[in-house]
């Protein structure tokens, strides 16, 4: 029997992994596939809480959720593209004028 | 067959991911992310989500996704992002937070769950209605306001991209 | 009349105003009639106020003006309100009669100063914000006046900022100042939240109605507090390092501010909360010691100074040290006359010695003087008064109100308190006969071409000096024993305790009564045995002084040295914090973080990595920072019980 | 089911406006020249929406289904929003021409993350914060590159997206187990369902607050999710760096102090603790590291940090003198930050160059109105009296004592001694060095010197006559619990 505990334990491990991923890698885009690894993995957990409370508002904030990941995506994929045009990397241990 | 298919497909979604993370070549990895919310959108409809997990395959493992590919590509960046720097226990730190993370979220889900306040959205009121219809009806009674500031949102976006990326303004 | 108060702070804001926003564009005699002005006529307002509360009936001595609300939540109120009683008034007087003096002398000495403008600007405000200070009804308001004062000061010290020792001088004050305000804003709050108001009237008519025990712990702390703010204002033990070296600023405003006026705030606000203070005996027994050992200590540091104005200012911590000497044994009335007095002689010591260095060209170094009796005789004359009212010979001012604390040490606090302040007597008339000598007296030691410009200093000079000398010569009848008059007049404010010579003469026993007339003929004795020292050492066998500085070496080191106070602190205290914001920056956050995150590897490719590793900036890092940081809150909110 | 389309009128107003200076800007791109007509067009929106915002209502409204609020807390943020937007209009003004960066979209973007803001103070449930969070960073991440050709732009805006989204992952987790263990996600229905439960002991429950703590904290600046702060300061664009060290840090706290008291206000106790512990680090954190910097930004960057801690402490205090003051503290930070920045701006040449503390050196003297008005937001920040900043944090100190918390108004108060460090450091700079280059040419104009005006004015008004507002900010917080 699958309960809701199984999909919060789905749910955090596919967040643990998106943060892994976050720390570990240096390509930009790859590192913002991993952010949205993490949003994913939350709407997990909001779709099988919704089940289990038998609502709607965890299904409503996963509609936004992706909306949301929409436009983070055009405007970070255009941020990659417009340091890529200067720097011609998206290594981030590339990126470190400001420091200190 | 519930619970086999959930075992099965939230296998594939964990190797998925966790290929992404070690992968090198980006296009890869977009793939196998891809591969991942495929198999999240499987467990939209386990959960009788169903508008939920066509979103999910059109816009996330879609529409976005393709527009990943597309900026790799556009890049033409290759795999080789480890080449200068790569120290063999660089990630050990890093994996053993993400452990202690998951350690600590375990033990917490192990707790006895809060029984929140039920809604009257039960499987068998949804059926009733369709899943789409539904979200459709919230969406423009209890959920106006945040839909039409999405707008906004993706209006934003638009600026955004446009503002940061065109070659020429 | 009273209702004329509101004038006192006026007429100096509009001379801050008019000289800084136009002062550039006027003539120098206008800059400086416009800022005397000023407060002549503040001067001039507070006499009549102090008239006009002398009509009252003497228990009804209080008057408050408010003027509008300051801040209000709650049941908090905070109203900027004027108060005018005895204490303050006599303090109005003080500021605006010897400030204006100083601001007639300034015009004269600061004549040549392309930043003329500039400092009877600083000076004015200046003076407003001590009449601030002194006026306010409530704490906070005091503050404000508090933190201004600092302010100016910081402007005043650092008024030759080309020179980096003033400019330093100027950093140092402020910065040492801010660690004794911090003690007293926390003082506030503490009030604020024990009585619920922070008005002066609210405070100390609860306090007295005997809602706080004797000596419990919250008045205790608050107390402390305050007195934390005290030291740093009043210059005493450990805070008082910043006041000798104030002494970069120009002459008149060492005279004004760190003799006259700001340095007493200390004083003043402890005789204000009298009340407060008297409710914890622990806290008098602080600040009696402190203000006794102070007053040794400096005078010690000061026997050997060879910086005329240094001399003077060690001096000045000193002569704080007996204020708070008394205000620890409960004689807040000795205390504030003392305040009185020593603002006439210091003021015009300070102004006399100005008049040396400016008659010098600026020379500051005593063994470069000497012989200058004849060539400056009304600088002589007057200087002499004000050395002899600090020593404390009687009739002048400096004998009876140091009498009087020495007195009431003896009295209400015990034989140890009298010694030391017998001793530092003995060390001050030393020192400032010391000072006289080598300045005035003996052969000349001035190099040829200051001796070429030597001359007696311009009227508007030499007149303050004159009227201050009469002030230093007379100001001490005011408060004769048996007959004093600052005692009945200063008795509606502190009440019963505030001077208890009777009191004490009681608890004596039969043969008291003649008490103080033995102290007055020891005191006297001290003084007159220091001024012979110093006879002894200068001008009967000059090598004396150095035979002994050789045969006692470590001991005069020490002392010129200042007790190396500066350097342990600049060790203890400010390298310290430097040094970990440094660490934090440069290490913890660059090398520590991302050495873990890029393991053991950079052990192994060694020094040269170090260098590249210490480089962050990466964006890992900060995602690392991010998630360290929720695994740490969901650990402590979830489990930390 | 209401939908009262006037209280969302302020947040229309703004759109319109927003999409009208795109239009303006788009269709008359070459007559306009210099654009003034753009900064005049947006500042009449901000006008407007300020007055709209007025006049919407006096009593607390729920609109759109309760899912969003207009009560007085609500107002007085949008009127501090559109305050520091249009501030942010006035110095952007000359900068954004000087470094070529002078289109419509910057004008549109500013007001559409005002849009973002109003929405996280109006939102009453976590939905509508979370969307208008999402509104306002985007934004923000876009002005903050919007120096497209200079890498040191596009760095910060990389590093702010980056990391940004990264905390919004954990911020949502957050809302996602409240919504779990509650069953809802309106903000007063959580506050009943918790108090129901006499307060929160569920562990599932508090990790989403600490969750929920991890991506606000990362809103505000608080140390340890504060690293970006610096780096994006330094590199955005001025007039950017200013707004965003005002608005933004403006509305997280506005959604901190709505979810934290009005949803877990019954159970302070359980997330008191760790905040204090945040505010302890990022006081003194910001404060220490702010001594040894040496640009102006970066140390801009960390008194911002500092006095995110110092408005956490109010937080901690959590009553309504602490939560009255931070409302103060909040439009006096406002005035003296803009100020500050405003007075970096009209110093600096094109390229941000003289961005170093040590090019201020003289400044007295060549400009003394530029330099007394420095001193003035510098000694605010300092919290030297009688200026805003003071009363400010004597509300802050006064309230954490009133709570209890002794020890953190100490450390609080130590704090702000250390900060006069580096605050002084500046002004005696000005005034105490000799002036090593040339200040010329200023970016000067006519809308700036308002701004400083302005902020000067508050800067002394707030600390002088502060009763008033005071008041007004009392009375805003009754609402909230």
């Amino acid at each position: 029997m699958i309960t809701i505990t199984h999909y919060l334990v789905l749910s955090a491990i596919l967040f643990m992994l998106g943060v892994v991923g976050v720390l570990i890698r240096r390509n930009a885009i790859v590192i913002f596939m991993c952010i949205e690894l993490m949003l994913n993995a939350v709407n997990i957990s909001f779709v099988a809480f919704a089940y289990h409370l038998h609502s709607m508002q965890g299904q409503m904030f996963v509609f936004f959720t992706m909306t949301v990941a929409a436009a983070e995506a055009a405007v970070g994929l255009a941020i990659i593209v417009a340091v890529f045009r200067n720097k011609e990397t998206v290594n981030i241990d590339d990126m470190n004028i400001m420091k200190w | 067959m519930e619970s086999y298919l959930f075992y099965i497909v939230g296998t594939i979604a964990v190797l998925a991911a966790v290929y992404l993370i070690f992968e090198r070549n980006p296009v890869f990895c977009a793939l196998y992310l891809i591969q991942t919310m495929v198999c999240i959108a499987v467990l939209y409809i386990l959960l009788e989500a169903q508008f939920i997990a066509a979103v999910q395959m059109i816009v996330y493992a879609g529409a976005i996704m393709v527009l990943f590919l597309f900026v790799i590509m556009l890049l033409n960046i290759k795999g080789d992002e480890e080449s200068k720097r790569s120290f063999p226990f660089r990630k050990i730190p890093a994996i053993l937070m993400g452990i202690g993370l998951l350690t600590v979220i375990c033990i917490i889900l192990k707790s006895k769950l809060l029984q929140g306040k039920q809604d009257v959205y039960t499987v068998a009121h949804i059926e009733s209605l369709g899943n789409t219809q539904l979200i459709g009806n919230l969406l423009f009674t209890d959920y106006l306001l945040p839909f039409e500031i999405t707008s906004i949102l993706l209006f934003v976006a638009a600026i955004g991209a446009i503002m940061l990326a065109k070659r020429k303004l | 009349m009273l209702n004329l108060i509101s004038l006192v702070l006026l007429f100096p804001l509009i001379g801050t105003a008019i000289n800084g926003l136009i002062g550039k564009k006027l003539r120098k005699e206008t800059v400086g009639y416009i800022a005397c002005g000023a407060i002549g006529m503040s001067f001039f307002v507070a006499i009549l106020v102090f008239f006009g509360l002398l009509q009252l009936p003497p228990e009804s001595r209080v008057f408050e003006k408010q003027l509008f609300n300051w801040i209000e939540s709650g049941s908090f109120k905070a109203a900027a309100g004027l108060q005018v009683d005895p204490l303050s008034s006599l303090m109005i007087l003080i500021i605006t009669g010897v400030g204006f003096l100083i601001h007639i002398y300034s015009i004269g000495y600061m004549h040549h100063d392309k930043g003329y403008h500039r400092y009877f600007c600083y000076l004015n405000l200046f003076t407003f914000s001590m009449l601030l200070l002194v006026l306010g009804n409530n704490f906070l308001l005091m503050f404000i006046g508090w933190e201004a004062v600092g302010l100016c000061s910081y402007l005043l010290i650092g008024f030759w900022f080309e020179k980096k020792s003033a400019s330093d001088a100027a950093k140092k004050a402020f910065i040492v100042n801010r660690v004794g305000d911090f003690g007293f804003a926390l003082g506030i709050m503490l009030i604020f939240i024990t009585f619920d108001t922070i008005d002066f009237t609210g405070v100390f008519h609860a306090a007295s109605q005997g809602n706080i025990a004797v000596g419990s712990f919250t008045v205790t702390i608050i107390t402390l507090l305050l007195f934390m703010g005290a030291t740093g204002k009043s210059a005493q033990i450990p805070l008082y390092t910043w006041l000798p070296d104030a002494m970069e600023g120009p002459t008149p405003v060492s005279a004004l501010i760190h003799a006259a006026t700001m340095v007493t705030a200390g004083v003043y606000m402890i005789a204000r909360c009298n009340v407060l203070f008297m409710l914890s005996p622990f806290t008098m027994t602080v600040v009696a010691c402190i203000g006794a050992a102070t007053a040794l200590f400096a005078a010690s540091i000061g026997l050997v100074q060879n910086d005329i104005k240094r001399v003077l200012a060690y001096s000045t911590v000193s002569q704080l040290g007996y204020m708070f000497l008394a205000c620890g044994v409960g004689a807040f009335t000795a205390g504030v006359f003392h305040l009185m007095t020593h603002a006439f002689f210091k003021a015009l010591l300070f102004l006399g010695s100005g008049s040396v260095i400016h008659a010098l060209s600026g020379e500051q170094d005593m063994r470069k003087m000497g012989g200058l009796k004849k060539h400056i005789p009304i600088t002589y004359r007057t200087f002499l008064v004000g050395t002899v009212a600090i020593a404390g010979i009687p009739p002048f001012a400096g004998f009876f109100s140091k009498d009087e604390i020495l007195l009431e040490a003896f009295v209400r606090g015990n034989f140890i308190y009298w010694a030391v302040g017998a001793l530092a007597a003995l060390f001050t008339a030393f020192y400032m006969f010391r000072l006289l000598i080598m300045t005035f007296h003996g052969k000349s030691r001035v190099d040829h071409h200051a001796m070429e410009h030597l001359h007696e200093s311009p009227k508007n000079m030499t007149v303050p000096l004159k009227i201050l000398a009469v002030l230093a010569l007379l100001g001490g009848f005011l408060g004769i024993p048996g007959a004093s008059a600052i005692n009945g007049f200063l008795s509606p404010v502190f009440g019963e305790h505030g001077h208890v010579e009777t009191h004490g003469a009681e608890a004596c026993g039969s043969h008291a009564a003649c008490l103080p007339y033995l102290m007055m003929v020891i005191s006297t004795g001290i003084a007159i045995a220091g001024i012979y020292l110093a006879y002894l050492m200068y001008i009967k066998s000059p090598e004396l002084p150095k035979k002994l500085a050789e045969r006692f070496s470590l001991i005069y080191k020490l002392l010129l040295n200042k007790y190396y106070i500066d350097e342990i602190y600049d060790a203890l205290f400010v390298n310290p914090i430097k040094k970990i914001s440094l660490l934090l920056w440069k290490r913890v956050d660059a090398q520590l973080i991302d050495g873990t995150v890029n393991g053991v590897a950079g052990f192994v490719r060694g020094f040269g990595s170090v260098l590249r590793l210490s480089q962050t900036g990466y964006v890992r890092n900060y995602a690392f920072y991010i998630v360290a940081g929720c695994i740490f809150i969901i650990v402590f909110v979830v489990f930390g019980k | 089911m209401t939908f009262n389309i006037l209280s969302i009128l302020p947040i229309l107003v703004l759109a319109g406006f927003g999409m009208l200076v795109l239009v303006v800007d788009v269709m008359s791109a070459r007559k306009l020249g210099e654009k003034n007509l753009l900064a005049y067009l947006s500042l009449a929106g901000i006008v407007i929406a300020a007055i709209v915002s007025r006049n919407s209502t006096a009593t607390t409204l729920f609109s759109f289904n309760e899912t969003f609020t207009i009560d007085n807390y609500a107002l007085f943020f949008n009127i501090l929003f559109l305050l520091s937007t249009g501030l942010v209009i006035l110095i952007s003004h000359s900068y954004i021409k000087r470094e070529d960066i002078n289109h419509g979209e910057y004008y549109a973007l500013l007001m559409f993350s005002t849009i973002g803001m109003m929405l996280m103070a109006s939102g009453a449930d976590l939905l509508n914060i979370f969307i208008g969070l999402e509104v306002m960073s985007i934004s923000i991440y876009i002005l903050t590159g919007f120096k497209r050709s200079k890498l040191i732009s596009n760095e910060a805006s990389l590093k702010y997206f980056l990391l940004g989204a990264f905390a919004t992952g954990f911020l949502l987790y957050g809302i996602s187990l409240v919504y779990g263990t509650t069953g809802t996600i309106d903000l007063r229905q959580i506050a009943s369902f918790v108090a129901g439960k006499g307060g929160v002991k569920d562990p599932l429950l508090l990790m989403g607050m600490g969750l929920i703590i991890v991506g606000l904290g990362f809103k505000v600046a608080s140390v340890p999710f504060h690293a970006w702060v610096p780096d994006v300061y330094e590199g955005a664009p001025t007039a950017v760096t200013a707004f965003m060290s005002v608005g933004p840090k403006a509305a997280a706290f506005a959604a901190f102090m709505r979810i934290f008291l009005t949803a877990f206000g019954s159970s302070h106790y359980e997330w008191q603790k760790a905040i204090w512990i945040l505010a302890v680090l990022t006081m003194t954190v910001g404060n220490v590291v702010a001594i040894s910097q040496t640009n102006i930004k970066r140390m801009l960057a960390y008194s911002s940090i500092a006095h995110a801690g110092y408005l956490l402490v109010a937080l901690v205090a959590a009553n309504n003198m602490g939560v009255s003051g931070t409302l103060f503290y909040l439009l006096a930070y406002i005035f003296m930050n803009i100020g500050a920045f405003a007075i970096v701006i009209v110093l600096s040449q094109k390229g941000d160059v003289g961005m170093n503390i040590d090019d201020y050196a003289g400044l007295g003297f060549k400009h003394p109105m530029l330099a007394i008005a420095m001193t003035l937001f510098m000694f605010s920040m300092a919290g030297i009296p009688p200026m805003a900043g003071f009363v400010g944090k004597f509300y802050i100190f006064s309230a954490a004592i009133k709570s209890g918390y002794v020890g953190l108004a100490i450390i609080g108060v130590i704090n702000s001694v250390i900060s006069v460090y580096y605050y002084l450091r500046i002004t005696v700079i000005m005034y105490m060095k000799e002036p090593v280059r040339d200040f010329h040419p200023l970016t000067i104009s006519p809308l700036i010197v308002v701004a400083i005006a302005i902020a000067v004015v508050g800067t002394l008004h707030l600390g002088i006559f502060p009763s008033k507002v005071m008041e007004i900010a009392q009375r805003s917080i009754l609402t909230l619990r």
